[in-house]
């Protein structure tokens, strides 16, 4: 039988004033298997760790009790003056007879006596049956993955680059640059995009660090925090891109045009190229949809162009395997289809546009080169209506939640139109304005008072043409007028969306999607980056809408985490973690089932039996993965699933200490 | 309601934001004036509506609205503008061009003489600068 | 039954809410009856029912089962677990002669030390109304 | 001290009590208060429209009168104080304007006079302890609801004269002298004297009285106020508006004349009319 000591602590008259101290250490002495029970007046001070300290090294005790206060106040204590006298820390238990006894029971003495017997007593049966545990120490790939390269992707991989780490940026489209790349300029402060963006793009591509797979895609994830293996998938792109030097003969040799999708449709581009000159890595690709030669069709254009033979047509895709112990994931956002919303007529009128595309129209390196024009005939439109929450806040139809962005830069482009076209008349439909963010009101408010807008509340009904202009009749809640504008071009501010593979990278990555499919964070206040994968982390407007500002802000936050976890050689885990005997397993897999952190895996024992192999399923827990909750044990059928520190025996025990104290004492 | 670009910057509304000396696109239609306002329940249009219908460059609904005679210039509203409004200003300007039209809702010589006769002579004053001046 | 019988209470305390809560009932000194007696538990999903049963059969008067509220456990679901398992225990255990008074499960978060102390004075009262639980010590 | 009185037109008619009761308790106070030689009308409205600078010239006069002769000015009228405050910022702040009102009035002003209610130099330069010290009688405990109005007050950042929102100054006054002030509601509101008038003028109405009835709900015995026509437009509405409630209404002068010796009769106190409540409570009957 274990020897345990027990000590009881007085913490002044905070125990002592309600509980008589001496006799629960009297009666803790005739429980067997007791060698030691004193009690003192402050346990946790220097002489109280140091009775505990001596009487564990004088009588060998393999387990202590110490009745005081609430774990939470000094279980840490505890443990270490335990673990400084040889013993193991996970062999102390508290007995908590402060808060959840002498506090709560003040004018009883011979009742708050008694019961600081029994939870003493349930504490005394909880440690005879403690093991001494050692933290799992686990060894770290000291290499962090970042998924998704635009401006939330290309600031955590510089961050956790600069903290010394290697990261791999893997990126879907052929160049990084993300959302933000097709930008104009940008709120609050205007400045122009690709003027911040570029900097930051070019520095990832030339940073030691730093190493870009573009065009492609994680396929899978195996492993866990600290030791993950990724399979990438790299598209051909039909250019051998260590060879190209980035001159673009190809690009311009190139007969096939098509509509551009960063160009929202207002432009277009080759089959071979890149989708903007500043892309990184400077690289083209063949789009072998749009390719006439991957078509079957006679050309050769690009290839022979190519003063250094880099087209290959016969490129094929290639699958890597990386190991790495951390990954961000920050793989942006999309945008509704407008289509959804067929009273506004988008994809009908060309002159109905989305915001991306008005983006694009400001672009200098955009298809007007800057200028603001009417698609349909390249006028310079002089009434411009712009709809917000063109499909967020509408449950109905659209999304529910509210975008987030399109209230700024729905101002911002109304300002923009304002310094273009000065005689002209921006129109704003909107629900309400959010503007919530250093310097947003402020920039709101110097878009109706300085540069002209007008803010009509309420939506828009309907949109369709009347002979050149397009007539939007929406409502002013205000005036609770119904308003007519002949447009020259609307505006609709789309909702932010998840990306359409949201779920899928979700699953591959195994975190969590909210019921739209944006990644679910481990808290949404307090653990905003993390996931509960630990190793995997989220950032940006993969989480839900997102402007630059915050994005930055969290792939910040998402590096951090990531340092954090790399500048450690090995990980300690907790130890109190499940346990499965495998001898016991019937391999059911209840367990993995009730486990929320995907913490247990199925494996095969093999065993020889004559001459045959017999092999057997039974289930291992990721030391790295387990949070310690339990929920695994009580789904074992078969009692094969244990939560170390918190065994079955031992709450039973607990369960049993406590009804028996309770009856010898009625 | 037919909004275009001209009918928002009217010669009008350029007019009364001189005479009053406020940028009407300053206000943003909160109702704190309309709230504190103390013949607000009178007005039938309340005062930041009145506003509303020139942002919106809709003069003659403004000038239509009884609010506008029943202002009393009491700055309530203006003192407790979020934004720096003056909104008192604007009914004067608008009383101002309409009077500077002939278009004052009473004559002042068809008040009833007895009004003249127990009223102080600030109250005759004012009277006259509002229904005249 | 005189009122100054205590019945021994049994509650299974999630470690990050109710055990707190318990904790802070004691640290803003609200009183409640000594009848209770806290096992800390990671998770309620921890809890088996059939360790509720042990109790019963061991002569505890009641047992109370107690997480994070949903939407809140620190395990994400493990509540919600507890939920499922004891909403199908619960029938089996009045199969077995217990009165319902005796289980509940409840959750009470680690802000919440009033309404610990409320739940216990309240299943207190309950549990003296219905007496020692002896059906089941003398079933089993 | 020696200031220029601008006592303004409706104290040399209809609010004669006013006049006198602010004279004698200036003198009382040893506050000397020389009438301006030739003043006229303020206009009683600070005219709001940019362009009417012509509402500004009889001000303007006032204004650079004084200082030509070498006085600050004091009035008790809230129109005047109103309209001479505001007059006074716009010279030294618009230049235009300034330059506009020389040319038109021929005199060279720029704004340097200042302007005071008596109440302001009350407080801050004779100090209402030292007022309370010179009360010869007792005002009984009197519970009165002072009433501002608009004009004292706003605009805020011109005005200056007390916190727009919760103003004091006539309380400290009252309670120096012996009266109870009485705290409601509605003290700063506009009791819509300037409304419409004609048909419409009934629906004034209710602003006044909801004054009316905020003061007596608070349990005040009478109201004092500082503008001759808040004075007549809460008493006639209260008169109008069949059962409305009734105070007396008094302009602070004449309960501080009277705090400071000056006999009811002057004071314009009348104890067999609608002061009566008033003057049982501060003894008047009494003493006759
Ligand atoms: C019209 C409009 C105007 C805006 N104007 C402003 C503004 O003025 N100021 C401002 O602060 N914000 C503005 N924003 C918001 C801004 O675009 C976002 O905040 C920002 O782009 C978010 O960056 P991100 O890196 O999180 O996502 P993204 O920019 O979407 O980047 C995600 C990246 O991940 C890649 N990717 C996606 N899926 C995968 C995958 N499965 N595998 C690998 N890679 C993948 C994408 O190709 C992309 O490169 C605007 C947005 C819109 C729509
Ligand atoms: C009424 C109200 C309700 C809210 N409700 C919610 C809600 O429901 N959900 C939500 O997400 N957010 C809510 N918030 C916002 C939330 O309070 C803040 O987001 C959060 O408190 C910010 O935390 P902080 O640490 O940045 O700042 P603070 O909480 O202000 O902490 C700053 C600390 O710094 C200390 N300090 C200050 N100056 C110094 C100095 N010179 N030297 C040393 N120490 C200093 C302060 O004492 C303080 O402890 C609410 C806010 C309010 C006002
Ligand atoms: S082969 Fe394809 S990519 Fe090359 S030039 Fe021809 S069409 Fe363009
Ligand atoms: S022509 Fe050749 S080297 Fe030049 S960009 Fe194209 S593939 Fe690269
Ligand atoms: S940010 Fe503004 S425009 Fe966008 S959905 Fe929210 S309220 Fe609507
Ligand atoms: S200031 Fe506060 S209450 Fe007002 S809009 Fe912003 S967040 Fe909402
Ligand atoms: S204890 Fe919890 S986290 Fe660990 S394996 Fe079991 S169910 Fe999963
Ligand atoms: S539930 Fe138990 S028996 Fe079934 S697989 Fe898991 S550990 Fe093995
Ligand atoms: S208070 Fe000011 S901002 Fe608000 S509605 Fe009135 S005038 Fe406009
Ligand atoms: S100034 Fe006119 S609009 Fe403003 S609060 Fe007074 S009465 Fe109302």
């Amino acid at each position: 039988m274990r020897k345990i000591g027990v000590f009881v602590c007085h913490c002044g008259l905070n125990i002592a004033g309600t509980v008589d101290v001496k006799r629960v250490a009297e009666r803790c002495a005739e429980i067997p298997g007791v060698v030691h029970s004193e009690d003192y007046s402050y346990m946790c001070s220097d002489p109280g760790q140091n009775l505990i300290a001596e009487a564990i090294e004088e009588k060998d005790l393999e387990g202590i009790v110490v009745a005081a206060c609430s774990p939470t106040m000094h279980e840490p204590t505890f443990r270490a003056a335990a673990e400084a006298a040889g013993l193991n820390p996970y062999q102390v238990q508290m007995a908590n007879i402060r808060e959840q006894c002498s506090w709560v029971h003040p004018d009883d003495e011979e009742e708050a006596t008694r019961k600081a017997e029994g939870i003493v007593g349930a504490a005394v049966e909880k440690v005879r049956r403690d093991e001494p545990l050692v933290p799992h120490e686990i060894p770290i790939t000291k290499k962090a993955m970042v998924v998704g390269g635009g401006i939330t992707g290309m600031q955590a991989a510089l961050d956790i680059a600069d903290a010394g780490y290697p990261v791999i940026l893997v990126e879907r489209e052929a160049t990084i640059g993300g959302r933000m790349a097709q930008l104009s300029e940008t709120f609050p402060t205007l400045d122009c995009a690709s003027c911040i963006l570029t900097p930051k793009m070019a520095e990832v591509g030339r940073h030691p660090l730093i190493e870009l797979m573009a065009y492609s895609e994680v396929e899978e994830v195996s492993g866990s925090v600290g030791n993950f293996r990724v399979r990438v998938r790299q598209k051909p792109t039909y250019v051998d891109w260590d060879a190209c030097m980035g001159c673009m003969q190809c690009q311009q040799q190139c007969p096939s045009e098509v509509e551009s999708e960063f160009e929202r449709g207002l432009g277009t581009k080759k089959a071979i190229g890149v989708d903007f000159p500043q892309a990184i890595p400077n690289r083209p690709k063949i789009d072998p949809e749009h390719c006439a030669h991957l078509r079957g069709d006679f050309c050769w254009l690009c290839s022979r162009s190519c003063p250094v033979d880099a087209i290959d047509y016969e490129q094929e895709e290639r699958i890597v395997e990386e190991e790495v112990g951390a990954i961000v994931l920050s793989t942006g956002y999309d945008m509704l289809p407008q289509e959804v919303l067929g009273e506004y007529g988008y994809g009908k009128y060309p002159d109905v546009i989305d915001s991306m595309a008005f983006e694009r129209m400001k672009s200098s390196s955009g298809p007007t080169g800057g200028e603001i024009r009417r698609p349909s005939d390249g006028e310079i439109p002089k009434e411009v209506v712009f709809i917000q929450c063109a499909g967020s806040r509408d449950p109905d139809k659209g999304q529910s939640y509210c975008s987030k962005i399109c209230c700024m830069y729905t101002a911002k482009h109304a300002t923009l139109y304002h310094h273009s076209v000065p005689d002209g008349q921006a129109y704003i439909f909107y629900t309400d304005v959010r503007a919530g963010g250093k310097g947003y009101e402020e920039f709101v408010q110097r878009t109706v008072e300085e540069d002209n807008a007008l803010y009509l509340r309420g939506r828009v009904s309907r949109v369709y043409p009347e002979g050149d202009k397009i007539l939007v009749k929406g409502v002013d809640t205000l005036s609770d007028e119904n308003v007519e504008i002949h447009a020259d071009l609307v505006v609709l501010a789309t909702a932010v969306t998840p990306r359409t593979d949201a779920r899928e990278m979700a699953r591959i990555f195994n975190v969590g999607t909210d019921e739209h499919g944006f990644l679910n964070e481990a808290h949404i206040k307090l653990r905003p980056v993390e996931t509960t994968t630990p190793g995997v982390y989220v950032a940006g407007a993969v989480r839900g809408p997102r402007d630059i500002s915050d994005a930055a802000a969290e792939a910040s936050g998402a590096a951090s985490k990531v340092a954090m976890l790399l500048s450690r050689e090995e990980m300690e885990t907790d130890p109190l973690i499940a346990e499965v005997d495998e001898g016991d397993c019937s391999g059911c897999l209840w367990c993995v089932a009730a486990c929320p952190f995907d913490a247990i895996e199925e494996k095969y024992l093999t065993r020889r039996v004559g001459d045959r192999e017999v092999s057997r399923r039974v289930v291992e827990v990721n030391v790295g993965v387990c949070q310690g909750c339990g929920a695994c044990t009580v789904a074992c059928r078969d009692g094969a699933m244990n939560l170390k520190g918190y065994k079955d025996e031992q709450i039973l025990a607990e369960v049993e200490s406590i009804c028996l104290i309770a009856g010898s004492q009625q | 309601m037919k909004l275009t670009r001209h009918g928002l910057h009217s010669e009008m509304i350029e007019k009364i934001e001189r005479i009053s000396g406020e940028e009407i696109s300053k206000c943003y239609q909160c109702g704190k004036c309309s709230a504190g306002c103390p013949v607000a329940q009178e007005m039938g249009t309340l005062p930041h509506r009145v506003v509303r219908h020139l942002q919106l460059g809709q003069d003659e609904r403004a000038f239509e609205a009884e609010a506008v005679w029943f202002c009393t210039s009491c700055h309530t509203c203006e003192s407790r503008c979020p934004k720096g409004f003056d909104l008192s200003r604007v009914m004067e300007a608008l009383r101002a061009v309409l009077l500077r039209r002939g278009e004052a809702p009473v004559r002042p010589e068809d008040l009833p003489a007895e009004l003249f006769a127990a009223a102080p002579q600030q109250a005759i004053v004012s009277c006259y600068r509002k229904y005249v001046s | 039954m005189s009122d100054s019988w205590q019945p021994t209470i049994v509650a299974f305390a999630c470690q990050w809410c109710t055990y707190a809560g318990a904790d802070l009932a004691g640290t803003s000194r609200i009183p409640y009856p000594p009848s209770v007696r806290v096992i800390k538990v990671p998770c309620s999903a921890r809890v088996d029912p059939s360790f509720v049963i042990r109790a019963f059969q061991r002569g505890a008067d009641g047992v109370l089962v107690s997480g994070c509220h949903p939407g809140d456990c620190h395990y994400m679901e493990g509540n919600y677990l507890t939920r499922r398992r004891f909403s199908l225990a619960k029938p089996f255990m009045s199969y077995l002669g217990l009165e319902p008074g005796r289980v509940r499960v409840e959750w009470i978060s680690a802000a919440e030390g009033q309404r610990f102390a409320e739940i216990v004075r309240e299943m207190t009262g309950d549990i003296r109304a219905l007496g020692p639980n002896r059906k089941m010590r003398e079933r089993l | 001290m020696k200031y220029g009185y601008y006592p303004g037109c409706t104290l040399h008619q209809q609010a004669e009590e006013f006049d006198v009761t602010t004279r004698e308790s200036a003198r009382a106070l040893g506050i000397e208060l020389e009438e301006l030689d030739s003043w006229q009308c303020c206009g009683a409205v600070f005219p709001l429209a940019t362009d009417a600078v012509i509402n500004l010239a009889a001000p303007f006069r006032a204004l650079a009168a004084a200082y030509e002769a070498g006085v600050e000015l004091v009035t008790v009228c809230a129109g005047c104080l109103n309209v001479l405050r505001r007059t006074n910022n716009l010279v030294q702040n618009d230049d235009e304007t300034r330059d506009k009102l020389v040319d038109f009035v021929e005199e060279d002003y720029a704004g340097e006079g200042r302007v005071h209610h008596l109440l302001e130099l009350l407080r801050d330069e004779v100090g209402f302890e030292s007022v309370s010290e010179r009360t010869k009688r007792d005002l009984n405990g009197l519970r009165i609801a002072p009433y501002y109005g608009c004009l004292l007050l706003r605009p805020p950042d011109e005005m200056e004269f007390d916190d727009a929102e919760d103003p004091q100054i006539l309380e400290n006054m009252l309670a120096g002298i012996g009266a109870h002030p009485v705290s409601y509601p509605l003290r700063m509101d506009c009791c819509g004297a300037y409304l419409p008038i004609g048909e419409l003028e009934e629906r004034r109405n209710r602003a006044a009285v909801a004054v009316m009835r905020s003061a007596s709900a608070a349990g005040a015995e009478a109201i004092v106020t500082s503008c001759p026509l808040c004075a007549h437009n809460l008493e006639q509405c209260a008169q109008d508006v069949p059962g409305a409630e009734m105070l007396p209404v008094l302009y602070f002068s004449q309960v501080l004349a009277y705090a400071l010796g000056l006999d009811a009769d002057s004071c314009g106190l009348e104890p067999d009319g609608l002061h009566a409540g008033v003057c049982e409570k501060i003894g008047i009957g009494e003493v006759k």
